[in-house]
């Protein structure tokens, strides 16, 4: 539809003749859909990459000895410990449905919930 | 009718269509009730409990029995029993309970012989005899601090570095003391070729710990694929 | 090229004939006329309608029986005898079976309540009215028999037997051909030598505890045999253990109960003992006698004891006592 | 009931039918009265002519399904009772005082069944224990619902979600009020579950007289759950207490076995058929002792397993009373970790008698006096074992 | 996770005590001769010189896992016990001129049998007895693919003749020190063979030394050996103490042992077994016998009981009466203790505490409690 229109070779000669003229089309609605696209739910960096990647520079330098890079494997294992904390919450949260109250950042998965419950009118 | 109960019914799936179902479907296996909770066996855990006053909440929870390698000995060690889970072939635990404590006293005898030998008072303080100790540090020491899992991206496969939970780094290492110890040459006992196997890697040394050094370089070499991970 | 066609043609015989075969015996059933006359081929036949189907006339059914039944009626009249249960002559509002969602299925049409056994023919009532009926033929209960141990004295054997009570209509039971006979021992009056022999004859059926032979016999196919066969074993044994046969004198030592010092090794041991350095032969064990020597007589109670009574500790200690006060005198004194 | 509003426009249309066509095809689509219908044949439920007028199709089919249900119920009573007599008359009993027992205990006697299953076997019970309670009407004459939640379906269980709800509201407000006034709710009053249950499913159906499916029993432990966390739930613990159940009865953790005397003035206990597996055992512990132990007549030797000798230590370890007590044990069947285990148990329970309460709570704790119900698991068809599978071959 | 955290605590709690904790001294006693013991000694540890232990138990005599112990320990402790000293008194006070008196040793599998024997020999060697001391029979009886021949001088009879000659040697390296200050002879001519004979006047030494150099002859000689000390020791030239451990095999029902025309042999068909039940026969003086019955030595059927009678049957019971049955118990308290803490001292045992639970688990048995603080 909106193709055709823009096509249309007489609106197109108004439109270009007096931009002043040009009349506001409601092409699509002019309101947000109800639901948000779930892609954006993982973060792109994986948890832990870099804590790793440090990790793996000290035991290079000094060729796998744990004894001498202790200080950068307890920041590794802390950094795995909370994330996999973290990951069993979130699991937790999906399986029981939970939804999270007053923060600021929500889910798509929640957001999708909230919007099907309220939608927008 | 039955074409409007179908319709029904369907509606009803739509109407918790985007509520996860629950877990139906893990088969329960345990005989007791899901409200039972493990048994604490030991006196010091259950003085603990009674420290902080957490006892109370326990009054009128039921507990499971206690399973038959449960004890409140001195002697008994839950990594100890652990590991002659790991090591039992064919429900036999009776043998394999024998060979570990076999092997533990092997694991004596060479470190008695060794502290006989040294002279040095200082030194000769400073060698560990019991056992379970050196089993525990041997154990420690050759837990792998990552694992490489395969994961397939764009249809071919790729070994990425993942890191473990505490347990199951303590289950690898366990586990490979004991294929290690059935990688053995036939004319030497298990309990010989352990209780060796066992000290050396108390010390840092030894095929295990190579095995969790090898691990480790793997997970260097492929260290490039780590954000290739799921989560 | 030959033998081909022979078996296409049998292939096409074969394919024929069948069907006009069928033809012709369809003809034949549908035409055949009950004239006597030449029989016609009716070609366009005529639509007969097909003979409508007999009519059930609906049975006249009795309302249940137990509709009917007063509630101080006399059961044992309804119910005389064993039989299966039937729903319409029983006024009970039974149900059996086990349904999660449902009620319990009542007793129309239910086949489980058949098939479990009832005792509806003996209701406390009913026995006693049997009882009552019998009655006229007992005997009054003999005097002098009040007490257990009357009963015990006066009829020392026990028969028992056991009847099998069904819901079928046979009383029949394999079970119940087994007689079990039961005597106390003492009640034979059997000498020393006779009770011996009678308890090794019996072998397990006696019980050492409470002196009973217990005797079950269940070989014959019917009770009466049994009860016989049992009766006449228990005779034989009995006459059996209070003959004396020839070859019981034969009996050794090794068959003996009782350890008798006096013949044996030990006696011989303790002989050789005192007559240290003498060589000591047969006859002068024999001749040995202990009468005034308290050592040897503690000694020879000490074995008797160890061997007689077992080996436990009280025993070996008296055993060790005894033989320290032999070898070792001084010992035994400090 | 939507379902039923559905049909009746249908039925309205058909003014022809005749009332008895009428229920007949009610009675179809209804919830389960069929179920229940008679199984006598000669009896004919009587039907009640239904004003037509002001009442609304849906009351008219409640009035007839509840006509038809109570004279049911009346004409099983009817059976109920007049068998009551015979069974009496027949057991040769005064009739008056023949109780439920009475009668269990005659049916018992003229159909001794032995189905294994007790619930499998004969039975005569009053009819109102034997069939399901019904719902009561819902609605008034004119078709108005009683109940607000009535087009939810489930109008019980949704107004239990909707009491939870608002209760939850009034805490919320109640906390704000407190904290206006810096008043923090009270730590120490917060409410627990421990000891307690929610209700099963089935429970709650039976309290309803709902079915409810899997997920309206989720939705109902979450929100209870909530409101059992909130701080101020100690406000509303009689209501909360309504969907909670105990995990154990208190009788079974106080009882334990009375104290018996020897001639000599011992004081002693003894447990009878102690399972595990397939061993069962009777132990005998006397108290004032010095540490004996007899097996079957043996010693400790009676068993060679190391293990199994742990076991039998446990419950003395546990309580200290290693050498204050002389124990005896009879055991047989099973193997040698059954024995153990059906005498440690023995042990555990003798040793109850003669120790504090509180030492009694700390075995309880440690599992010694609870049974191991724990048998070994059947193999299954189709697999190797009893939860190995075969090795996946695809072809 | 919470299991392993708990195992970590563990760990560490151990190791935090050990640096509190004293390590006890074994109580030993000084007197190094058997002799000397008394009941002030008992259930106290004394050390015998290495030198003794090689020329009496080089070639067996103690159990295999008390030797191991002892090589570790680097020190060969016996712990005085009632049993022994019971033994030894009867020794002592014993009247050399009446005939042999006979003790047996009985008691439960572990209790310290063995070990009780062993301090009577240590005793009987220190007080020049000569020691006529079998090991242990079943080793003579166990399938071992040992040649088992027909005898040739006694009809019926089974030699086997390595064993014999083994045993010859054995009894030579106790005896060696104390036959040549003997100097005990044969008292008559025996020919073995057409070319071979032993004159009479032959020294005892060269007797066995032919025993062992022709193994063929060795149960002959074991025999011949034992008949000339009987007669030395009844004319007052020397003393003899007969030992056997595992007595109770001898009259077993049955052995492993089959000769090369494939016949089983009993126990009473072999002549070593014939000339181990002659020995302990009273028919001899100036000597003593010590026997030992262990269930263990008795076929596995028979198991049951440790009691002596239950184990040699009646017809033992008949061959060695009267004898002085002396029962070796389990330890007694202190005697536990003290083994604890003797364990404990040579870093044998390394946990401290649970005493009253391995005196339960192992009921006191000294060789029980060997086997299960050895993964301790």
């Amino acid at each position: 539809m909106r193709l055709s229109n823009v096509l249309h070779y007489r609106d197109m000669r108004r439109y270009t003749k007096n931009p002043l003229e040009v009349r506001f089309e409601e092409l699509l609605p002019l309101k947000l859909k109800n639901k948000v696209s779930g892609k954006g739910d993982r973060s792109k960096e994986r948890a832990c990459v870099h804590e790793m990647s440090i990790m793996f520079a000290c035991f290079k330098k000094n060729e796998f000895d744990q004894s001498r890079c202790s200080n950068e494997i307890n920041l590794f294992q802390v950094c795995a410990n909370k994330h996999h904390i973290e990951k069993f919450k979130r699991k937790q949260n999906i399986r029981e449905g939970n939804i999270s109250l007053g923060k600021d950042n929500l889910t798509p998965r929640e957001i999708n919930y909230l919007l099907k419950k309220h939608p927008n009118p | 009718m039955a074409l409007f109960v179908k319709h029904l019914r369907l509606g009803l799936i739509v109407k918790h269509g985007f509520h996860p179902l629950p877990q139906l479907t893990a088969a329960k296996y345990s005989v007791y009730p899901p409200h039972y909770v493990e048994p604490v066996f030991k006196k010091q855990d259950i003085d603990k409990l009674q420290e902080s006053g957490e006892i109370e909440n326990y009054k009128l929870v039921p507990f499971k029995a206690a399973r038959s390698n449960d004890t409140c000995s001195v002697f008994h060690d839950p990594l100890v029993s652990k590991f002659i889970n790991y090591m039992l072939k064919k429900g036999q635990k009776k043998i394999a309970r024998q060979v570990l404590e076999n092997t533990f006293e092997k694991i004596k005898r060479l470190q008695l012989a060794k502290y006989n030998r040294e002279t040095d008072p200082e030194r000769k303080a400073s060698i560990i005899i019991d056992p379970v100790i050196i089993f525990k540090k041997a154990v420690s020491n050759c837990k792998p601090l990552l694992k490489l899992t395969a994961v397939k991206r764009g249809g071919s496969y790729y070994q990425v570095p993942v890191p473990i939970t505490d347990k199951e780094s303590t289950f690898y290492a366990m586990r490979w003391f004991v294929h290690c110890g059935r990688e053995k040459d036939k004319a030497v006992s298990f309990a010989d070729f352990m209780a060796s196997e066992l000290i050396n890697a108390s010390n840092n040394d030894g095929r295990v710990f190579k095995k969790k050094l090898d691990l480790h370089k793997l997970c260097e070499a492929n260290r490039a694929y780590a954000h290739y991970r799921w989560s | 090229m030959s033998v081909m066609q022979k078996c296409v043609m049998i292939r096409r015989t074969a394919n024929a004939i069948p069907i006009n075969y069928y033809q012709r015996t369809w003809c034949s059933t549908k035409a055949a006329a009950p004239t006597d006359e030449f029989r016609v081929l009716n070609l366009k036949k005529k639509f007969v309608p097909p003979q409508s189907k007999k009519k059930y006339t609906k049975t006249l059914l009795l309302p249940p029986r137990e509709t009917a039944m007063p509630v101080d009626q006399d059961w044992t009249n309804v119910w005389p005898g064993p039989k299966t249960f039937h729903p319409a002559s029983v006024p009970l509002a039974l149900r059996q079976g086990y349904d999660q969602k449902r009620a319990p299925p009542g007793k129309y049409g239910n086949a489980e309540l058949m098939k479990i056994p009832n005792f509806l023919h003996l209701t406390p009532p009913a026995v006693k009215k049997h009882c009552s009926a019998i009655k006229k033929f007992c005997t009054e209960w003999p005097k002098g028999l009040e007490t257990d141990e009357d009963f015990d004295k006066h009829f020392p054997m026990t028969i028992i037997t056991t009847d099998y009570c069904h819901s079928s209509p046979t009383i029949k039971d394999p079970k119940a051909r087994i007689v079990t006979i039961k005597v106390k021992l003492s009640a034979f009056d059997l000498d020393k030598h006779a009770r011996d022999k009678m308890i090794r004859l019996v072998g397990e059926r006696y019980d050492e505890e409470t002196d009973i032979l217990t005797i079950v016999t269940d070989r014959c196919p019917t009770r009466k045999q049994n009860y016989d066969y049992g009766i006449y074993v228990l005779t034989a044994l009995y006459h059996e253990s209070n003959t004396f046969e020839e070859w019981e004198k034969e009996k050794q030592e090794a068959d003996m109960e009782h350890y008798i010092w006096d013949n044996n090794v030990s006696k011989k041991a303790y002989v050789a003992l005192v007559e240290w350095p003498k060589k000591v032969s047969d006859d002068d064990v024999k001749s040995f006698s202990i009468e005034n020597d308290l050592v040897g007589q503690k000694y020879k109670d000490a074995v008797t004891e160890l061997l007689n009574n077992g080996e436990d500790t009280y025993t070996l200690n008296k055993y060790k006592e005894a033989v320290v006060g032999m070898l070792l005198p001084q010992n035994a004194q400090a | 009931m939507m379902l039923m509003q559905r049909l009746f426009p249908n039925l309205v249309t058909n003014k022809l039918c005749s009332a008895k066509i009428l229920t007949n095809f009610v009675l179809r689509c209804t919830y389960g009265l069929n179920n229940v219908g008679s199984d006598d044949p000669g009896v004919e439920i009587p039907e009640k002519k239904i004003v037509e007028e002001k009442t609304s199709l849906a009351m008219r089919a409640y009035l007839q399904r509840a006509t038809q249900y109570n004279s049911f119920m009346d004409q099983q009573i009817h059976e109920y009772k007049i068998g009551k007599r015979h069974l009496a008359n027949m057991m040769g009993v005064d009739p008056e005082t023949f109780t439920q027992k009475d009668i269990d205990a005659a049916i018992g006697y003229l159909f001794p069944s032995g189905l294994y299953d007790p619930k499998a076997r004969p039975l005569m019970r009053p009819p109102s224990e034997v069939f399901p309670p019904k719902k009561d009407a819902e609605f008034d004459e004119s078709g108005r619902p009683f109940h607000v939640f009535f087009y939810t379906g489930k109008p019980n269980f949704y107004s239990i979600l909707h009491n939870i709800a608002t209760k939850l509201v009034e805490l919320n407000k109640f906390e704000d009020s407190l904290r206006k006034n810096n008043i923090l709710p009270d730590a120490d009053k917060k409410l627990t579950s421990f000891g307690s249950q929610w209700l099963s499913k089935e429970d709650l159906e039976k309290k309803t007289v709902e079915r409810l499916s899997d997920h309206e029993y989720k939705h109902f432990v979450v929100a209870i759950e909530r409101l059992l966390n909130h701080a101020c739930a100690y406000k509303l613990t009689e209501f909360i207490s309504e969907y909670q159940k105990p995990m154990i009865s208190t009788k079974s953790i106080v009882e334990s076995s009375p104290v018996l005397y020897t001639k000599d003035g011992r004081a002693y206990v003894t447990v009878k058929d102690c399972p595990r597996k397939d061993a069962r055992a009777d132990v005998t512990v006397y108290y004032p002792g010095t540490g004996k132990l007899s097996i079957n007549g043996k010693g400790i030797e009676f068993f060679d397993y190391i293990q199994a000798r742990e076991q039998i230590l446990f419950p003395l370890l546990f309580t200290d009373m290693i050498d204050k007590v002389d124990i005896e044990a009879t055991v047989s069947g099973g193997g040698v970790s059954g024995k153990a285990g059906a005498i440690r148990f023995g042990i555990s329970w003798c040793l109850c008698s003669f120790v504090d309460p509180e030492v009694v709570e700390r075995m309880r704790i440690a599992g010694l006096l609870q049974k191991d119900y724990r048998r070994r698991e059947r193999k299954k068809p189709g697999q190797a074992r009893a939860r190995r599978k075969f090795t996946w071959k695809k072809r | 996770m919470r299991a392993y955290r708990r195992v970590c605590n563990y760990a560490t709690a151990a190791i935090k005590q050990e640096a509190q904790y004293q390590i006890p001294t074994a109580a030993r006693t000084d007197k190094t001769n058997p002799a000397d013991h008394d009941h002030h000694d008992e259930s106290k540890f004394y050390t015998i010189d290495p030198k003794t232990i090689t020329s009496l138990f080089q070639m067996g005599g103690l159990p295999k896992p008390f030797t191991e112990q002892t090589q570790m320990f680097a020190e060969t402790a016996l712990m005085v016990r009632k049993p022994a000293l019971e033994v030894i008194r009867g020794l002592k006070l014993a009247d050399y001129q009446k005939p042999v008196i006979r003790y047996l040793l009985y008691g439960q599998t572990g209790s310290g049998k063995s070990l009780s024997l062993a301090h009577i020999l240590h005793y009987a060697h220190n007080s020049k007895f000569i020691l006529y001391h079998i090991p242990y029979v079943p080793i003579w009886l166990k399938y071992d693919r040992k040649e088992v021949n027909w005898s040739t001088t006694k009809n019926g009879l089974a030699d086997i003749p390595l064993i014999a000659a083994q045993w010859l040697k054995h009894f030579k390296h106790q005896n060696e020190v104390l036959l040549n200050e003997l100097n005990l002879t044969t008292s008559q001519d025996y020919v073995w063979s057409i070319r071979e004979t032993t004159p009479k006047g032959t020294i005892l030494n060269e007797l066995i030394t032919h025993g062992i150099n022709r193994a063929k002859y060795a149960c002959d000689c074991m025999d011949i050996l034992l008949n000339e000390l009987k007669a030395h020791c009844s004319n007052n030239k020397c003393k003899m103490l007969v030992a056997v451990d595992g007595f109770n095999a001898f009259f077993n029902e049955k052995t492993d042992l089959k000769t090369e025309d494939r016949v089983r042999v009993t126990p009473q068909q072999i002549s070593m077994v014939q000339t181990g039940l002659s020995a302990v026969l009273s028919d001899w003086n100036n000597g003593a016998v010590v026997m030992v019955t262990s269930p263990r030595a008795a076929l596995n059927t028979k198991r049951e009981s440790h009691l002596p009678i239950y184990l040699c049957g009646r017809q033992g019971f008949e061959h060695i009466d009267p004898f002085i049955p002396v029962m070796v118990p389990e330890l007694t308290t202190t005697e536990f203790n003290n083994m604890l803490d003797y364990y404990e001292e040579k870093r044998w045992l390394q946990k401290t505490g649970g005493r009253k639970e391995l005196e339960f688990l192992t009921s006191r048995l000294p060789a029980e409690l060997m086997a299960r603080c050895a993964s301790l």
